[in-house]
């Protein structure tokens, strides 16, 4: 027995990621499946003498956590369907002012109250697009306990250096199970730090459009006195209604993003080299059609898995390169149909298929198996 | 935490047993649409009184027993009971704070 | 896959079977370095109804988290056994209390039925511990992990003060499963 | 079909029972209470609206028969809002958590009691989140435990009563759900009030506030309430020291004859039409 | 000059059309650049005996709307941008319990704040996936103050027989503009009445998941008392977490919508039976997209306009059919690229090339020519 | 650079002025005495955070060379939390308008007040939706008009301060942008207190309110403040008759030695650790 | 398109000039059955700033909404003169007041210099008006439409009480547009 | 309404007139930072006095001279201006009430 493995839910090895991570702020609102990841910092962060608040609602929790941010904090919020929807308008205000903080998403089935117990993939369009207005987003989908922890790690890493919210999607499923977890030590991972600008105050910008470069986020209180708006800004922090300065600020959002997409990205895939099905799956679809690839390779069906574990940016290049020389994808999600629209966009020529059940059961190995034989024409 | 769905489904069947079968003191199992309800009906302290429970009701959370104050109830395999009906005095206290309808005092 | 042992813990709410399907899979993946998942279900909003706990054992990494053939089960409520019996194996084997399962018309694999209420009663005085119970009965009989490494994971879970009694469940379980042992 | 004295079943949903409450929690006794209130005044199903939102008191309306609403978290009172301002001649109640009404409804709780809409407003004060397994509630006492106050809670309740009538309602009670008789005597008086009325309810959740607290059976919560409550009357001769704790119970505050939101919008609708 | 033709502004004819429609109720919260819809209607709505109200944010005004409705009222909320974004939760409820309403959506500028008096086109992916899970909605854009009476009342129609929230979206140019309006009388238009269910009470069940028919939702306080929830419901409107029952309702909502396509969809073609480039406009743009025509057309270029006038269902047989025929088609959009995504997706093999201007002007049409030019390779 | 008295331009980002208020617009009144209070009480500008929601008074923020947030409509309270919470060193100011604080807002104006977490929060309360048009806000008078209410307002207006009292604030008062003087030496006080602070002020805003109300111009609205402004100490003999359309100002409330939240919380920080 | 006449109203919050277009607009496609588009532009949150009101007038539908070529624009003040004289067509005309531009370098188009305030303070006592004389102008000197509906759309538009004297700030503008025709 | 960005822009030239002008009373105009300085210095009833409008934050709303006790100010095209120095008390009410720091009293 290794004293640094243990058994522990998703949602508790986000929080034991977190904590790793540097976090220094929780506020949040509790909902099921995440109330979790709140319960367990409740208790975590008090014992190292960081902060945690339970706010009135989801609204105040992100607004809490950002005001957090702004004062240097490396902070996280987690919630569920009905908590996201009302998350919407601070997250835009996150990506506008470029505040950088982690949301934890545990999905859960349904529109509305749904099925506030079961698991779903039904969030992950909106996580891209549920603020109004135009922005890019960073998402990850963990597909195991394990990698719950590593990549809430990662994702405060992603928020500080782009400067942006970044969103980790997890469902019922994977935040509920308990698995094996390989706790590291801090000193064992990368950590990129809240630090302060390389300029001294009065040279300080606190945004910059078009260097290319992040500009580091002053935490306030240490001399670098600047202003924050939700208004279209320039690069000193104040509204401008130029056309110029709009579009630039707009380009800009987008940008930081996609022009380091290579950066961002993280994908892994399985068995594809020689596939002539690629199953594209993420979360916990994917431990399920793994396991439906080696049913179908033992029934000499050559089929492998492409899994985005950064979903959003959208794999665009990997999904357009595979599909070149796949031409038949499944796209199997526990939704009515959602990557499968990015996948579509990016696979011109090859046939894609669904395989979408939304009934709060996880879809099994065998479900993905049959829809492979289907396609294999058996 | 309970939802005894159970309770609720077809072939019920509930065993009942430890009576204080005084004079005068009837005890009446019925079924009604499913639901197995114990009648006791006697004279009480006001005069004739009768205690319905519905047993699939019964969630055994012991508020009428703890709460009736002249010890009418007791609690038998985790479903309320009558122990000795000669004690009502129709205050109606178990029926009031029983939440789950399962108690019905007339 | 072919090395996946699946076992479910199906009952009610309060009766501590997802804390049963926690320490054994601690046992397995933290002291016998297997590999291990445990999953639940609940009703509406974390609370209610009928509920299980399932755990999946196996040398290669589990990915389908969720039982599907499973090859051990426990049922503390006739709800439980009726809604969760349908996905045993055919040669699986399942434990049902005798007095808290009495509808065995669903019956599917090998069905033990076995007083473990009776003997916490008795043994224990009172029916915490009932959970512990089942634990003892599925390791013993699945031998699965061994008693070392199911004590050891169970001591981790259980507040102060309550270690003998939690270590006495286990062996009711033990010797329950012995018995059955004895007369397959 | 089981003849009562008071026939609850002409108000229940049969084949929705059992209900998904505990055993021993209140919300079932505050239900009984309120369908026998309802009765009391006279009202036809058909005019009755129930709205909730998410919680388990919030579950209520599944279980009766009259119109009901299950909404989203803390919005219960807007769709009421909505009904009774389109249908005036509808009686609409309210029912919420203290979670429902006072974290995330806080804001319209205030605003509906603001306007002083006929709406009567009963909180299922339990101090806890019992839904969602026992967060700290914005009614639960200062040092209490939850499983987000692990170290004991440091934020000071509302007390819903005073929120309620500095915002503006016109008519504000408080009982417990061990109260029962009272209680239904009070939602009688409340449902009879024309204006928005709050009935404070305490509550017991022994599964996610009793457990952590002491009190791990309903018997010992609901003799909590029977201990700690105190009549207005009462505790106006009392020393804060005594009061410590406990908290007072009966009709706190009324004031008839204010003008109530629909019947202005009544005369704002004859103003309008002659311009 | 004739009776019933006023000038007025894109908002004012909303409310108009609302009025014409047979409007019962408004809630709303004012916000830039929706405000004179709300503005109008507290003026019009108690003229005629109607309820007004404002509420004390946007979340209580949806609230106010789909309680209103479940009593049998035609009612309507008006918003933009930040407003948007916190009536996510219950633009999921109404979806989920089939609750007709209508809400408009008066695009300005930017994420977050943004530019609350400049127009843009940036929430139309919104529109489809803003609120959490999955569930199908109907959207109309309208280019014109006269179609955004029209369409007004379209939407309403819509709502009620597909017991379904319709969200209309213009933008901040259509909704200021003031243009001439031919205002119908209300027997000159159809109108889709609130009716009383065909079945008597006992018989009634509020949803249908199977006949493929929607049910009327009969009035609350007509006699009919049944249960709405936002959990996952059964056709009797109680709670079900049966996998069947849970798939039955999923599909439901994307069936009644996508299923009905045909009667829900309504575009324009312009000048593409011999178009060798396709521009796919919605909204003010594709005002500026027929300047450009014109233009290209007087230059020999044979470019043609789609035009969505229903955005949501996106008119995928449409666009893949023209696309089969026309090789290179253009989206301008004032945003970033949303609709494009669509389009790409529906159009594989064409060429599709976005034109995204965000600045807080509309996109005029000499910069739409332009692009025609390019593409055209002129 | 311009010598005077007071020295506003330190406190000042000279190039954004001048501002966008109206001319007359009471919020400059109210900036130059949140100016001047916070020189008298000798922050230094690093630490003073001011946040803000959206609307004419929370446009303040832009214009003063501290650390500044323009946050969403309604939520500038809760970043405060957000920042003071995590650097309890930090001054939180909050400046909102009435319809950012109690329309939209007024779920974290009463969570705020009922935590008593150290942020001053200052209301600037013009009866209006200012910077969208003049629409009506739940501190306009009833029988006022606006553009939604066309036929005159029909809903009770909050008292914001006895709303903050009722919610939990442990110091409340009122002022006006007429009284200047007071209106300074009550920030001062607000910004000394240690918990929550709520200071009302009634300020004019004639383009959108008054132009609908007979008070056209700033000086007619600053005379009305001037008029109907009722020192608290002075009411107290006078007859509801004399009270009706009138308003308290002075310090209506105040509790010290209240637990204040960042200082409970790094209480349990002690607790945690031994656990 | 080439039938389409611009014309831009650009001044302060304050000044009218949105009601003067609405009134232009509505004249033409009103009473004179022609097509009309009338815009504005807005500072943030609906106030604030230089603003300018823009009416598009076309015998043929109408499509981009805003003006790009002005054919006739009045500027009240400085800012505005500044802000929107950048478009104004080559031989588009351009009337300023005298007292609120006084800085001409940035002109374009046809250039001339009306002392609107000087009228109106002399002939109507007050300011309130300057936007109907700037209207009246407007009309006068393009011809756009006929005295009859422009006195018709504005009858429509303005306060009971305020008849006379707006007919009158709109004769004053006819007026004062006479005087340049016949300076051409 | 008037966001007056033009008055803070470069070349804004803005000319008085009407002077109260007596003895002992010096006005002169400053500009420090393209921001133009009335400053009018005299003795007041409580001694020296000097008043400074800065005439591009003016925005004419006319408080500081309704609410000057003494009649100090006038409003000239819509610009406050000092008609009489000589009257002022340092109440320092005008400075107080002058929303757009455009009046300062030394
Ligand atoms: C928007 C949203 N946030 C959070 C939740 C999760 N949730 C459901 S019920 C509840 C609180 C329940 O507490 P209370 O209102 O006091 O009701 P109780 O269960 O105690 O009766 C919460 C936080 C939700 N359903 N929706
Ligand atoms: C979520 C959201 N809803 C609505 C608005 C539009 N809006 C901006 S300011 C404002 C109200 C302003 O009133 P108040 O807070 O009293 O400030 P004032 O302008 O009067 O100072 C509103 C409704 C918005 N920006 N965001
Ligand atoms: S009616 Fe009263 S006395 Fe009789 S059983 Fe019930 S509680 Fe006891
Ligand atoms: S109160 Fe009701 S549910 Fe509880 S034990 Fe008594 S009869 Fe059973
Ligand atoms: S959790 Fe608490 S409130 Fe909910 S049903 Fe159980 S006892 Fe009642
Ligand atoms: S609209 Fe009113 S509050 Fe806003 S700046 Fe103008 S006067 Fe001030
Ligand atoms: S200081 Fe007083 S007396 Fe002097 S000008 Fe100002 S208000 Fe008038
Ligand atoms: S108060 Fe200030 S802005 Fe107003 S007139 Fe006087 S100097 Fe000018
Ligand atoms: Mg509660
Ligand atoms: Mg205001």
């Amino acid at each position: 027995m290794t004293k640094n493995i243990k058994l522990m839910q998703g949602n508790e090895a986000i929080a034991e990621g977190a904590v790793i991570a540097g976090c220094d702020f929780f506020a949040g609102y509790p909902i099921t499946p995440s109330s979790e990841v709140m319960e367990v910092l409740s208790n975590k962060l008090p014992k190292i003498g960081k902060a945690f608040i339970q706010m009135e609602d989801e609204i105040a929790a992100l607004g809490a956590v950002l005001g957090a941010a702004l004062g240097g904090a490396k902070a996280i919020t987690a919630s569920s369907g009905p908590g996201m929807s009302l998350k919407q308008e601070h997250i835009g205000y996150a990506s506008m002012c470029e505040i950088p903080c982690v949301i934890v998403n545990v999905m859960r089935g349904g529109p509305s109250t749904g099925l506030p117990t079961l698991p779903a993939q039904g969030d992950v369009m909106q996580a891209k697009w549920g603020t109004h207005g135009d922005h890019a987003i960073i998402a990850i989908t963990p597909s195991s306990v394990n990698e719950s922890l590593y990549e809430t790690i990662r994702a405060f890493n992603l928020a500080i250096k782009y400067r942006t919210p970044v969103l980790i999607l997890t469902d019922e499923i994977i935040g509920h199970m308990r698995e094996r977890v390989v706790v590291p030590d801090k000193n064992d991972v990368d950590i990129i730090d809240v630090k302060l600008p390389d300029v001294p105050p009065e040279k300080y910008n606190p945004y910059n459009y078009t260097s290319g470069k992040v500009t580091p986020l002053a935490p306030m209180g240490e001399g670098y006195r600047y202003h924050v708006t939700g208004l279209i800004h320039g690069e000193t922090g104040f509204p401008s209604q130029r056309t110029d300065v709009i579009q630039n600020a707009q380009n800009w959002l987008m940008d930081k993003i996609y022009k380091n997409i290579k950066d961002i990205e993280k994908f892994e895939e399985f068995q594809t080299e020689d596939a002539e099905i690629l199953i594209v799956a993420y979360g916990s679809t994917s431990r399920s059609t793994r396991q439906a690839i080696m049913m179908a390779r033992s029934a000499g069906i050559k089929a492998g898995m492409f899994r985005p574990i950064t979903i959003w940016p959208f794999p665009e290049e990997q999904i357009s390169n595979l599909s070149k020389r796949i031409r038949k994808i499944l796209v199997p999600e526990m939704n009515m149909g959602q990557i499968i629209f990015e996948v579509q966009r990016n696979a011109c020529g090859s046939q894609v298929y669904g395989l979408n059940i939304v009934n709060g059961e996880p879809i099994a190995p065998d479900q993905i198996y049959t829809k492979i034989k289907e396609i294999a024409g058996l | 935490m309970l939802e005894k769905d159970n309770k609720n489904s077809n072939n019920t069947t509930v065993t009942l047993s430890n009576y204080n079968v005084c004079e005068g003191i009837e005890t009446e199992i019925k079924t009604i649409n499913n639901l197995t309800i114990k009648e006791v009906s006697g004279i009480g302290k006001k005069g004739e009184v009768k205690i319905d429970i519905i047993v699939n009701y019964c969630k055994g959370c012991e508020l009428c027993v703890a709460f009736c104050p002249e010890d009418v109830l007791i609690m038998n395999k985790e479903v309320a009971e009558v122990v000795d009906i000669s004690k009502c005095t129709k205050c109606n206290i178990c029926e009031y704070l029983c939440p789950d309808f399962s108690i019905i005092v007339e | 896959m072919s090395d996946r042992t699946e076992f479910r813990f199906s009952g009610s709410g309060g009766q501590g079977l997802i804390l049963a399907g926690i320490i054994l899979a601690d046992a397995a993946a933290i002291y016998e370095n297997k590999n291990a998942v445990q999953t639940q279900s609940y009703g509406p909003e974390a609370r209610g109804g009928s509920s299980k706990s399932e755990v999946i054992v196996s040398d290669s990494p589990i990915e389908y988290p969720k039982a599907t053939k499973v090859d051990y089960m426990v049922a503390l409520t006739q709800e439980a056994f009726n809604k969760y019996i349908n996905d045993i194996k055919d040669d699986g084997i399942v434990i049902a209390d005798k007095e808290l399962v009495t509808d065995f018309s669903n019956a599917k694999g090998k069905l033990y039925i076995i007083d473990m209420v009776k003997s916490a009663r008795e043994e224990l005085g009172k029916l915490l511990g009932l959970n512990i119970i089942a634990l003892g009965i599925l390791v013993e009989i699945s031998g699965i992990v061994s008693h070392e490494s199911i004590e050891q994971a169970l001591m981790k879970r259980v507040p102060k003060g309550f270690e003998d009694y939690n270590k006495k469940a286990l062996e009711i379980g033990f010797k329950l499963a012995k018995e059955i042992k004895n007369n397959k | 079909m089981i003849k009562t004295k008071f026939n609850y079943d002409k108000y229940l949903r049969k084949n929705t029972l059992p209900h998904i409450w505990c055993p021993g929690c209140g919300d079932g006794i505050i239900l009984k209470s309120l369908l026998r209130a309802i009765d009391k005044c006279g009202y036809s199903k058909d005019e009755i609206v129930i709205t909730s939102g998410i919680g388990c008191a919030s579950r209520l309306p599944g279980y009766v028969d009259f119109n009901t609403i299950h909404t989203t978290h803390g919005r219960a009172l807007t769709f009421a809002i909505g009904i009774k301002m389109f249908k005036p001649r509808l009686k609409v109640i309210t029912v919420s958590g203290d979670g429902d009404a006072l974290a995330i409804g806080g804001n319209h709780f205030i605003h509906a009691a603001r306007r002083n809409i006929d709406i009567t407003l009963i909180v299922f004060n339990n101090y806890t989140y019992g839904m969602t397994g026992g967060q700290y509630s914005p009614t639960q006492p200062r040092g209490s435990y939850s499983t987000t106050t692990p170290f004991g809670n440091i934020e000071p309740p509302f007390d819903v009563c005073n929120l309620a009538q500095a915002a503006g309602a016109t008519w504000v009670g408080r009982s417990t759900s061990y109260h029962a008789v009272q209680l239904e005597k009070f939602i009688v008086d409340a449902l009879n009030h024309t204006g928005f009325s709050v009935l404070d309810v305490i509550t017991n959740c022994h599964i996610s506030y009793g457990r952590r607290n002491k009190m791990k059976s309903p018997v010992e919560m609901v003799k909590y309430q029977k201990e700690k409550a105190i009549p207005a009357r009462s505790s106006q001769n009392m020393s804060p020291e005594d009061l410590a704790g406990r908290f007072k119970t009966g009709i706190l505050f009324e004031k008839k004859d204010m003008p109530e939101f629909c019947s202005e919008y009544r005369k704002e609708l004859e103003i309008a039409k002659t311009k």
